[in-house]
């Protein structure tokens, strides 16, 4: 109970006394373990964590942290979150979202938090449908999708979770899944490391509504064919055997396979800081690419919560902290006797 | 129109007034705003007792000459109490004739007519929709026309100054004012003075409209124009420091304040909306007050991160008007639920939808009351001058400190653009507003009561030993731990409803001006307090029994609000809405209220509720 | 438990019942919705009438064996007319411990309840939060416990099926239905062909699900657990074509139908929100139809798509609950301004905020009257049984296309599951509804009216010559062209509101049950309708002179209501919120009705009306 | 009042009888000029043609254009247009918007109809400012604005409205000038022609509260420096003297001088389909580079509302056209005598 950051926290500081009510089975509990886990490592005292979030299934994730939480309303947590940093910049605070809460109702907000570099880390768990509503297609999920409310199919294009938060230019995007436990971990170390906004896609299964929507990026003898890890500086590898790569054609990625005359050396080299490569790792989609986990982008710019209490420090120091009756007696006044 | 040949001040008869009614109208380009300010500045110094109404249309710079592009500012000045910015027109200054077009109707018969001839081109004619130049035929006759010559005069006065003929116009506005401070001999020394600051960084700008405002003023003195000028006295004003305020201001000082007193930074979230966005602006000013302004995406992201705010220990609002509203209701559900402190400002306009932007309106009082989902009660306060709104906006914090609540403050766009001289309060006499974050890990539960308000304790997060989660699933009634109990859920519902409730014992003894029982009580709320206020002191002067009461508090109602309105035969409630207050008390005390309603997006006139007081004591 | 030593069915007792309450309860993956269906079927084809609730967790899948995972089914089964699912129970089954503790309270002294022994393992008691077992200590003694091993037997039953124990688990359910079935002499047959029907493309599942249910029939028929099964004969039902539906569906029927009687082409923007996704999900299967069902990124964008098809001409609607009421709401303002026909249909739950998601209240009805800034009166239509949706759904669709407006539909989350048996309506005997879209250039105006019902004309894009513009901004009374006039902005909110008024005209006179005048009127609207009406008839059989009124129309209200509310000594208003029909006839008629106010997210009891009834003759 | 295309509209037909209430000065006026010339030869008829809006000052558009036309809420109009075109798809759908109406407010519903490729041709009005409301800063507006309600200055990063497209994934994303006129039409014109969604930002003057902020784009002696103008398949060259040009460096455009050893060949050529290209040229902003006018990027895929239409045509096939009383028995149904 002591503010110090030095106190040694576990995992189990951070495990509320509340029970986990998802579907046994489900991807979000794996999520919940690997935050649990890491975040004794990073130094925050827990009554200086917040977590936030909107309404689905997976935001119900801030009832099982024993921090600060907000489960708020549906698509709105980054805003919320935004009055809760700017005015609060001394708190760590998480946001908690699904595909449907952060890119269906809550998609404007989400876009805005991005652009303002609000050092919000945004965990969005996209299991590409509805899971507490049962589940209808979400924006996520790929076109013709047979579910609750598409008998025939879904009609509309999905959105691309990580093309939208370069579109929006974000500081911090990553992509991570559920299952992959270390993977996951050292991504939101090392979103939590940012300084700046940082967004998390993770590929969660919600084994109840669309069970398996993953499984092509974990089946054990297939991920390494179907994931391509990236790691700032190295060549884009992949393949069971290291035997796979991705090259730049002009501004199109092909997928080549190492030997008969390509070296590792033709292969496109994952660099965190290029904005056009983000854009175009985000866009490598299956069965043509294999895809992308790992840091796609990062880089930094001033939060506009720096900026605002900067401004409000500035302020003070221009014309003196607040007085009542300087502000009562602005503008015109006059005495009457 | 002989200027006088010795040189120096005609000597001019002096008529005296009680009170008089101008208003200044013109394009949007033609600075009637600015002129209107002015006068109303020379008018206080003057010692007199004001009102004002600024009128602007919702186009940002229509086209010049037309008739949506007219602007307009109405100043009520008086030795007496002022109410109104006033009803009829005493004085219209028309720059063009689209000005004399849209507001000739509410010039008094006789009134004082000035216009600009130079203006009447067949052009601008055609663009007023005149067939035939007002100026030459006779409709102008019930009215004491002058004909100014503004354009020329101005020209005139300006060309020693080199500037080119545009920003000669510009100074037009100046001239006229020149003029009218003389016709009701206002002192132009302080807007001379006013100028220097305002202009000082452009001194050939300064100098023009000073040369504008002494030619106009000289005018008046050194012509005949005029036979006599008026004089109104001073009004008896209560000693103290004053300033002149509009609602909108006065809204911000209100938080501001509110914020200073209970020690905690100011958080407002908002999104730009007519007439709202003006309290943004002030507000955006104040940043060494420890004010965070955060112009957000929209209204709901608005009102969100002021609920982000809140539940970081801010002082947190919101300010928007009616089409906002709607937006803003689902986190204001949420809020209710979660029990953070929050004061949403909707300072109402015409509606339906878009509506009337520019224009005030009472309708969004039952969308207040009940426009979320659910049982969400919220306490509703509400303004009825333009200076109350800062008390309204202070006392709309404290209460939603104090209850752990959001509040809802209702002002309008009347309020809103209106001034009134205001009696600077002292900070003292202020309600304190002590703000107890919890700390204390023992016994703490999330959602324990405070015995005397039904408060839940505020926790800042970063407290250690106090973690908790809140949300917006019905909560446990203790632990605040999710709870879809039966019982448990109809006792959070009335325990929210008697939270509110409880705040009556807030609430001062409802005022009623007027004896204390009789044939009619005027009952209101808002911005028709003064219209109201005047006509009922006719009424009684006429010595009627009838008497006035206006609600601050629209929810819960004062406690004895049933008592007062069983004490007179009848009871009225005019409303710039369809009947609102009225079905809200129709319902809580089974009296046959009746309504006068005016919903044209504009204030009573005072004539108006005196027209209907004196019919219902007829009947 | 002795099995029959000769092998036949055991000559047993049969007693006669009038009227049967069973609930099924168990964990969600239990199968129990699917159960109460079947047994529903069941029902209503041995002729009784019926009234189910279904009753299942917010969680979607919460840990077996927990309290909050619990999901129940509850029937009413008789041979008179059923009002309700029924108020306390005649019969539980508890397939776990969990569904015992959450289901127990509810079930009557010395009633049936029939408990799987094999599941009260101490692992799930402590999940269920007992401390004892409750089959060992005395705590079920005043009821009549049947411990039947539905775990052993289905196991038993299915042992040669070769399927693994997952999936025989998933048979349980069937066991219960038959042992349920052989005790209240229900046909199986029916079951055993739905059965074929569902399963028949896994053959193995059919044949376990159905070795199960006989197994359980054959354990009343042969066994001595039982010992006397009961029979509840046919109802007298009116002749016709029966269909069990759910308010739901019968929502979107009415839409569907409403559409095709309009010849129109149905259009539903909606975004997915508990209890209302199954009207989209079933309007998604209607495609042939002509109707589009759009699944938007939130409400607005639902309620808006719905808005563009409606000015495209198309019959437009949009579903939501609570939350989504209020993200609605400005875009419904609009809607009112533009004067454009539509249906937002409100399925009320729990709230404020997120409340309780699957449980049903009636707190948005003064939000629907009043919870839109500016004055916008809307229409305000609700459902008083499941089936009553269709009707209500059909009604609703009809007024907005005959009064061009918005209308809002109320139904909730208890209509929005609960079934009843359905007399389907001849397609000739529903109202037709006739269309008539202005092709005429010849005097055309966007907004010139219809002198019977005020209505504007409706033009669909692409007809020729009649191109105009439509806005939010207030409009010309004649030509819609934006108009700022005063007088016309009141002339244009008092039509408005006159067009809602005017529906008066299509309310048929309200419907007393019971004596034209007397001591007390019991006034409803909405899902209550079945409680009340249940304890008006038992309060009439007792010889008072109660009387039932439900309000289909909640704005405006039927013009003969005052006269009605004027003919009673007293008026008791039920509803599940703190009385909001309560204060809008308050406030109309100046009547001192009292409210009977239950927010507990669960439907009233019938008892629970009959009470209140009881004390109110009393007093 | 014929509904034949064929009849020869003339620029006239298309301007409605309401006084335009812009400003004086005001940028909308040329825009508007444009749509009215190019209207009559796009060969729609007046009737089929719909203008929808949000509200601003950019959004009372449709009151001046003689078509049928919606004057909507602030931000709602693509949600609204969506509707409309999915259940007419044979009306013609333009939709006006602005920098405040589309991209705060009324963000997420832009970017949800480009992901869905609606038919609709969307022109935001970008002259970074809130006009109507009376010039407070919008999310366009430069970081550090100072304007009505950022005295100090504004403390969020802007949004591009071109790379927020490219994040959507739209079909169609141009950029022009209000006082380009040519161009205008010529956008304007192959926006028309798409198949699909299309998105074009028009950089617009309010001369009232954001005077000038695209002056550097238009001034005569500089422009041909600072705009770089888009042809398909044509070098990116610009300058006065035709003499610069863009470069790659890696996926890192740059500015090089055409001669001493650097000839067109070396440089970038646009490539309207390149959707890398697309996001790497939407990013090129000043001071640093030209700013990229003309069609951005293109493509086709299939619209919502085809899709949508198809399904009902689909199911009609399959389970023949509605039948009332066959609805009504759908599930098991019960006679009683
Ligand atoms: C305003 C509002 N609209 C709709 C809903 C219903 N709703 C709750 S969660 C949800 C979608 C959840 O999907 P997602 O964000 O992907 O979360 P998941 O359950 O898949 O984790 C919806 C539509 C709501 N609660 N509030
Ligand atoms: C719900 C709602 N919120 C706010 C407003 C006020 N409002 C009107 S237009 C506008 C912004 C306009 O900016 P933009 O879209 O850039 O258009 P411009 O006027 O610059 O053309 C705002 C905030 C409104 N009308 N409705
Ligand atoms: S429905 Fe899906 S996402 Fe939700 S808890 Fe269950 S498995 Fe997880
Ligand atoms: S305010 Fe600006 S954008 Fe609006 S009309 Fe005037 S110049 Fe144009
Ligand atoms: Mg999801
Ligand atoms: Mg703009």
């Amino acid at each position: 109970m002591s503010t110090e950051a030095a106190v040694k926290l576990t995992r189990k500081d951070f495990v509320s006394d509340q029970d986990v009510r998802w579907c046994p089975g489900c991807g979000d509990y794996a999520i919940l373990a690997q935050v649990q886990k890491i975040f004794p490592e990073l130094g925050i005292p827990k009554e200086k964590a917040v977590f936030i979030s909107g309404i689905g299934c997976s935001s119900r994730f801030p009832y099982y942290m024993n921090t600060y939480g907000f489960h708020t309303i549906h698509g709105r947590a980054p805003a919320i979150a935004t009055g809760l940093k700017v005015s609060r910049p001394d708190l760590h605070i998480w946001l908690v979202t699904g595909d449907g809460d952060g890119l269906s109702i809550g998609g404007n907000h989400l876009i805005h938090a991005l652009r303002r570099n609000v050092e919000l880390k945004i965990m969005l768990f996209n299991n590409r449908i509805y899971g507490l509503t049962k589940g209808q297609y979400s924006p996520t999920s790929e076109l013709g999708k047979v579910a609750k409310s598409t008998p025939m199919g879904s009609a509309d294009h999905p959105l691309n979770p990580i093309a939208l938060a370069m579109g929006a230019e974000a500081t911090f995007i990553a992509r991570s899944i559920d299952t992959e436990a270390k993977h996951q971990q050292e991504t939101l170390r090392r979103a939590a490391a940012h300084k700046g906004g940082a967004f998390i896609e993770i590929l969660q299964n919600c084994n109840v509504y669309n069970d398996g929507a993953w499984e092509y990026l974990k089946a054990k003898d297939s991920k390494a064919d179907t994931q391509l890890l990236l790691e700032h500086g190295k060549p884009m590898v992949f393949g069971k055997n290291k035997d796979r790569g991705i090259r730049l054609n002009g501004l199109t990625p092909e997928v080549v396979t190492i030997g008969n005359g390509v070296s590792t050396s033709d292969l496109l080299v994952h660099d965190e800081h290029d904005q056009t490569l983000a854009y175009l790792l985000g866009r490598m989609t299956p069965p043509n690419f294999p895809t992308p986990v790992g840091i796609l982008f990062s880089t930094e710019r001033p939060t506009i919560e720096s900026l605002m209490n900067q401004q409000i420090q500035d302020a003070i120091e221009k014309s003196g902290p607040g007085n009542i009756d300087t502000l009562l007696r602005r503008g015109d006044v006059w005495s009457v006797e | 129109m002989a200027t006088n040949p010795a040189g120096g001040p005609l000597e001019k008869a002096t008529q005296e007034r009680e009170s008089v009614v101008i208003r200044f109208a013109g394009d949007s380009g033609d600075g009637m705003q600015l002129t209107g300010t002015r006068f109303t500045s020379e008018s206080v110094l003057a010692g007199n007792d004001v009102g004002t109404l600024p009128d602007f249309p919702a186009e940002i710079r229509a086209p010049t000459g037309t008739l949506y592009g007219v602007s307009a500012f109405q100043i009520n000045f008086s030795n007496k109490n002022v109410y109104t910015p006033g009803d009829d027109l005493d004085a219209l200054v028309c720059m063009n004739p689209a000005a004399l077009k849209t507001n000739i109707a509410d010039l008094k018969q006789n009134g004082i007519l000035i216009v600009d001839p130079a203006e009447f081109t067949s052009a601008n004619l055609r663009k007023a929709e005149y067939e035939n130049n007002p100026l030459e035929d006779s409709s102008l006759d019930k009215y004491q026309v002058y004909q100014v010559e503004v354009t020329k005069m101005t020209t005139l006065a300006l060309k020693d100054t080199g500037l080119p003929n545009r920003s000669v116009m510009r100074s037009r506005n100046f001239f006229a004012l020149g003029v009218v401070s003389w016709l009701f001999n206002r002192p132009i020394e302080p807007t001379l003075e006013w100028i220097q600051q305002r202009f000082g960084k452009t001194p050939v700008v300064a100098e023009a409209n000073t040369l504008a405002i002494k030619g106009g003023y000289h005018l008046g003195e050194n012509t005949d124009m005029f036979a006599s000028s008026y004089e109104i006295k001073p009004a008896e004003i209560d000693p103290g420091t004053y300033r002149n305020i509009t609602g909108n201001s006065a809204t911000a000082l209100g938080f501001v304040i509110a914020a200073q007193k209970a020690e905690l930074p100011l958080f407002l979230g908002s999104y730009p909306i007519t007439p709202a966005s003006d309290v943004l602006h002030e507000l955006a000013e104040y940043k060494n007050y420890n004010v965070y302004t955060f112009q957000a995406e929209d209204e709901i992201a608005g009102v969100g991160a002021a609920l982000g705010a809140a539940f970081g220990g801010a002082l947190a609002i919101t300010t928007t008007s009616g089409p906002g509203m709607n937006l803003k209701g689902e986190t204001m559900g949420l809020a209710a639920s979660v029990e953070l402190p929050m004061v949403i400002t909707n300072i109402q306009r015409a509606g339906p939808s878009t509506g009337m932007p520019t224009k005030p309106e009472q309708t969004d009082l039952l969308q207040a009351i009940y426009g979320r989902h659910g049982e969400s009660p919220l306490p509703v306060i509400a303004a009825s001058t333009p200076a109350d709104c800062f008390h309204a906006a202070f006392e709309a914090a404290r209460i939603a400190i104090r209850y752990m609540t959001p509040v809802i403050l209702l002002t309008d766009g009347f309020l809103a653009n209106a001034s009134e001289p205001w009696l600077l309060p002292s900070v003292d006499d202020l309600p304190g507003i002590s703000v107890d974050f919890r700390t204390d890990p023992q016994g703490f539960f999330p959602y324990l009561r405070d015995e005397e308000t039904l408060a839940r304790p505020w926790v800042k997060p970063g407290t250690p030993g106090l973690e908790h989660r809140i949300g917006g699933i019905e909560k446990d009634y203790l632990t605040g731990n999710i709870s879809y109990a039966p019982a448990n859920h109809e006792q959070m519902v009335r325990v929210r409803h008697q939270k509110v409730a409880k705040i009556t014992q807030e609430i001062p003894p409802t005022q009623v001006k007027g004896p204390e029982q009789g044939k009619l009580l005027v009952l209101g709320w808002g911005s028709t307090y003064g219209a109201i206020a005047a006509a009922v002191e006719a009424a009684q002067a006429q010595g009627h029994a009838v008497a006035q009461a206006h609600l601050r508090y629209l929810n819960p109602l004062p406690a004895d609000l049933g008592d007062i309105l069983s004490r007179y035969e009848k009871v009225l409630v005019p409303e710039m809405n369809m009947g609102q207050l009225l079905r809200l008390i129709r319902a809580d005390y089974l009296v046959d209220a009746v309504g006068l309603n005016k919903i044209q997006g504009r204030p009573f006139k005072v004539s108006e509720v005196a027209t209907r007081i004196a019919r219902m004591l007829e009947d």
